[in-house]
């Protein structure tokens, strides 16, 4: 078996020899990821808003449902959104099934909950001060979010590491909904799971190797956005 | 200018679970009129001033700063627009002094004046030596000045003074009725809720005591009496 | 450290032996038999010939012959016994547009494919049937190309639902293709050539590299599989009338392992 | 293909008819990840503690690092550990490949990240007065600990919940390291896996669905327990 | 009992950034006595609190508390021990304002013993009314009560004031006075940071005066000089 430090040191050197095929799953994983969490943020952060500051009917139930949201596995996910693109399905017309936008909503799906849960959790831990001094120094609706975002913004970082790091890393729904088409829906973890289904375990550490290097250098430059990252005592 | 009523107050209510705080309120609010907020702890000081500034809703009543009877939620955003309203405990948003002075400013104003109206106001609250300290770390009495600096950067019609002077030395008191004078002289009105309201008696136009729920007129510097048994029944009154 | 007991085999298979139900029928059999008790690992025949080379599981039953006499010539299997076949099918969309029905030879089939840039979804997962079809195009003449080839890196089941989805052609085994075509919009549109011969075949783990497997729990299913009694359930395994498997075993080799073990 | 609601039913029906094979997936399920989670929360919450309280060199890289471990997919953690545990590995002796515990490890590993991410978010929103005043008042550090925990529960719980969702509905490492053998290692979502690659979409949305309920009714239970749940303002 | 020395500052340090906010810090604290520290916003009164209660770790300097010369770690443990600190802005925890007191109960008393004297706490402090309030929601006199009633519970050998009167009505001050009082008389010692140190002057001993980092003392009721230019060099004192 070939040595583990091996493989990394053979997986970086391919990495930055430029392999074209390696480089292409890497550009469909983020690309797909990137979208995906993008489209996701704005409904999620305006749930956690919702769950925050907003008093209706329903909250706790809301909350309840979507920490049970959670627990869906991937596969569900997948499976549900197979069934809605399927040709037999509802939405069989768009023709979306194992293209790169299928990807994406189940991505969307995935992060969804992750993002309004613990944006949620985050927005709860800022004074409620913080939104009353924005509105009483004369900041509208739209400024005091902001603003509040900006003094939850440790803890929604997290959670958007959290949710990118689920989405970048998961392997079920991309596997059903793209369905790992070389050139076309082939990810990192959809890649991962084909060369370790051939028994190639070397292989797919190096392709996992190669996930965190990317992983760490995106969270080592969001980070810095960042700010409060020194202890609180 | 003056005698202009900002604000007119009718029998507002807030409870908080089974405690009713505020009974029956009324009130009418002059333009550059002060007006000292007494009584004792847990009176409903701080509830009264959240509400006149559109931060926490009645339960009931009636709050009219110019526009007749309208609903809740355009009556609050008025208020936001109109009043400013100090905190007890002042909240400091993560980030510079600097960044705190500058949150109040309006938004049209130009880069000049901007940096002109942030030295101004550092220069009065002397906070230019810790302009770039985190706003978090600040010691009691700078929070205090910063949340002063603040109000008067963002110039409001009203202004819902919450312990305004706790935690500030002498010099920094001295000025802040300075401060508050001049804001005074503007046509501000102000609604002063303190229990050392000493340091600027000379603001000071009229006294009411929070007993029971009501607003009741007292005088000055005899806003809190040990046992307010004798205290006259409720009434109204124009500030 | 838990010790596996003694009375567990550990099989690593092929998913078509085991998706197709065939394994869920027969095992129960065996257990009753032998009181060994099977823990089935479905996986691919890559990784199932991996797990066995390292000795992580006791017996394999894969398909996919070089390589299975590869695994056995580097001793990490004892002996490879035949068990039993089926055959590789081509399935497409109903109106056949490449239009390999009338086709002679498989390779013929293929080349037509080819011809007409009709989609094409491969296995792309070094599977027997994966292996089998890169072997089929080494025969052909013509070469696949990414515009109307996909590979798509899955298992039978999946690349079926993949193939309908794109209307598209496919390479499958009989056994997960009689599990499926109820499901399927497909059809069979090519069987029936020698090249599409697909045995399996049954290993035991080298108890000489891998002292600490069950080797004897290993021979005991091996020669359940090849008996009289093995063979025939295989035989009478259908999903509804269609017969998936052939057995095959080799009564020579039968006596000579009664005699052995 | 069988209509969605239809296939509700039918699982409903088979969980309430107390189906012994369905139980046992659920109880092989909740078992593993209750003991994971069980095992991984202490390290995780002192990580996430020192992470927030303690000034140390490299504290920064430690929460990169962390923040990077999210992304890891779940295959990976899976094929670490399975090179890990196989026979030829280091730890081949101790024969935990294809067992409870080596599903349990796997879920340690993916679980740990989250608590310790989102555990350390939930510490920083606490005010540090709340640690000084335990002090103060005569609480001894660990009295102190738990009271810090306490005003971060609501954080905490949505750690908690993010993180056994994540374990109980993930597939890719469970699958490798448990294999997926009936009766003994096969959970709830490598029974869906294994259900739709058959094709047999709608057990697994039926299985799915069982998660969900379970879930759902688990979530409902820690949320009672959890108080701060009305809205900040 | 009285005129033991419960605490010995030398030379004590400390800087915030490029600020040196205390420079040499020099303080005996006497048993039974009652020290009050002035200077204006920002001289590092809280910090010195802060730093004698174990909860802020000085650049440099020694502080011996019987113990004599230890590590900062063990002296840290024995001013925790030892010392309370009253928060400038005191922090509830999650929870009644019941919980709150009792979580400064020592553990080693009986359960009578403990609803004993939480009853006594929330009646001098006036909180039996809202004793199942949760804490967060108090006004501001109302968690300034609570957390000196958690002192009173607590009963530390030095206690560390941060405007223990602040937000207080005038009742509560009276009372407070009385407490503290009694406390001394058992031999507490107080060090008081106070802008309002007014009502609490039959209890102070010495004025202390932090100017420039440096303590000088000062006569009561002159401890905030507006200009203190005028002021001794600084030197030694025994409270
Ligand atoms: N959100 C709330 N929920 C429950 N009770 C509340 C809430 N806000 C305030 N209260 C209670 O209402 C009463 C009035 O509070 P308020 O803060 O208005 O008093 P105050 O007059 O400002 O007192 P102080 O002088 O101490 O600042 C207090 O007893 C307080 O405990
Ligand atoms: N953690 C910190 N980081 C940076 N600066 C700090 C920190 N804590 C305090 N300071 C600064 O140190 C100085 C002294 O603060 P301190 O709170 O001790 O003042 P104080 O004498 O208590 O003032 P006040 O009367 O306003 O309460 C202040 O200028 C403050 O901004
Ligand atoms: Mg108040
Ligand atoms: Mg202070």
């Amino acid at each position: 078996m070939e040595s583990l430090s091996e493989s990394t040191v053979n997986a970086l050197a391919l990495l930055f020899s430029g392999n074209a095929e390696l480089w292409e799953i890497i550009g469909i994983s983020f690309r797909v990821s990137f979208i995906a969490i993008t489209v996701a943020v704005p409904p999620a952060l305006m749930t956690a808003f919702a769950l925050t500051y907003l008093h209706f009917p329903g909250r706790r139930l809301l909350i309840s449902i979507n920490s049970t949201l959670l627990s869906v596995p991937a596969v569900v996910v997948g499976l549900t959104l197979y069934i809605l693109l399927s040709r037999q399905g509802p939405l069989g017309e768009w023709k979306l099934l194992f293209t790169q936008t299928a990807m994406v909503l189940g991505q969307i799906a995935l992060s969804f909950p992750i993002l309004a849960a613990m944006g949620h959790a985050a927005l709860q831990g800022v004074d409620r001060r913080a939104w009353e001094t924005a509105r009483t120094l004369g900041a509208g609706p739209l400024r005091a979010f902001s603003t509040v975002i900006r003094e939850a913004r440790f803890g929604l970082m997290a959670a958007l590491l959290a949710a990118f790091g689920r989405i970048i890393a998961e392997v079920g729904a991309s596997m059903m909904l793209g369905g790992n088409i070389l050139h076309y829906t082939r990810n990192i973890p959809t890649a991962i799971a084909l060369e370790t289904s051939k028994g190639e375990f070397s292989q797919g550490i190096a392709l996992g190797i190669v996930l965190l290097v990317l992983a760490f250098t995106l969270n080592a430059l969001l980070q810095n956005f960042q700010g409060r990252g020194h202890p609180v005592s | 200018m003056k005698d202009d009523i900002l604000l007119t107050v009718r029998s507002v209510k807030k409870r908080f679970g089974r405690r009713e705080v505020l009974r029956e309120i009324e009130l009418d609010l002059k333009s550059g009129h002060c007006l000292q907020l007494g009584g004792p702890n847990g009176a409903g000081k701080t509830t009264l001033l959240r509400i006149l500034s559109g931060l926490e809703r009645p339960d009931q009543g009636l709050i009219d700063c110019g526009d007749g009877r309208i609903a809740w939620k355009r009556i609050r955003r008025r208020l936001l627009e109109q009043t400013l309203y100090l905190h007890q405990q002042p909240y400091m948003f993560d980030g510079t002094v600097r960044y705190n002075l500058a949150y109040a400013l309006p938004n049209r104003l130009s880069a000049n004046e901007r940096e002109e109206r942030i030295k101004q106001a550092m220069d009065w609250a002397g906070l230019e030596p810790i302009r770039n300290t985190s706003a978090k770390e600040l010691s009691g009495g700078e929070r205090q000045r910063v949340s002063l600096a603040r109000a008067w950067l963002r110039q409001p019609r009203m202004l819902m003074l919450d312990e305004p002077t706790a935690n500030l030395d002498r010099e920094s008191r001295r000025r802040t009725l300075n401060l508050l004078t001049s804001l005074k002289e503007t046509g501000m009105s102000l609604v002063l809720a303190s229990h050392d309201p000493l340091h600027l008696s000379t603001l000071i136009d009229r006294c009411l005591l929070l007993h029971e729920g009501r607003l009741v007129e007292t005088e000055p510097f005899k806003i809190m009496p040990l046992s307010p048994s004798h205290l006259p029944s409720p009434m109204r009154f124009t500030a | 450290a838990e010790e596996y007991p003694k009375n567990i085999i550990r099989l690593a298979t092929t998913t078509s032996t085991d998706n197709s139900g065939l394994l869920a029928a027969l095992l129960p059999k065996f257990t009753e038999a032998s009181g060994y008790e099977v823990h089935v690992i479905a996986v691919g025949t890559g990784k199932a010939l991996r797990m066995g080379r390292d000795g992580d599981v006791d017996v394999v039953l894969v398909h996919a012959r070089a390589t299975e006499d590869k695994f056995v010539a580097e001793g990490y299997g004892e002996k490879r016994y035949g068990v039993m076949y089926n055959d590789f099918i081509i399935v497409g969309p109903k109106d056949d547009p490449a239009g390999i029905r009338s086709a002679k030879a498989v390779t013929q089939a293929l080349d037509l494919i080819a011809q007409t840039q009709s989609l094409f979804v491969s296995r792309g997962d070094d599977s027997g049937t994966h292996k089998k079809e890169q072997y089929l195009w080494n025969k052909s003449e013509t070469r696949p190309s990414k515009t109307w080839y996909r590979e798509a890196g899955q298992g039978m089941g999946k690349v079926l639902q993949i193939a309908a989805e794109l209307d598209a052609y496919t390479l499958t085994d009989r056994g997960t293709w009689l599990a499926y075509h109820n499901k399927s919009p497909l059809e069979i549109r090519f069987e029936s050539d020698p090249l599409l011969y697909n045995p399996y075949g049954i290993i035991a783990v080298n108890p000489v590299r891998h002292p600490d497997t069950n080797h004897d729990g290993a021979m005991a299913l091996i020669k359940w599989f090849i008996s009289p009694d093995g063979q025939t359930m295989i035989g009478e395994f259908r999903i509804g009338k269609d017969q998936l498997f052939t057995p095959s075993a080799d009564a020579g080799e039968f006596a000579a392992f009664s005699k052995a073990y």
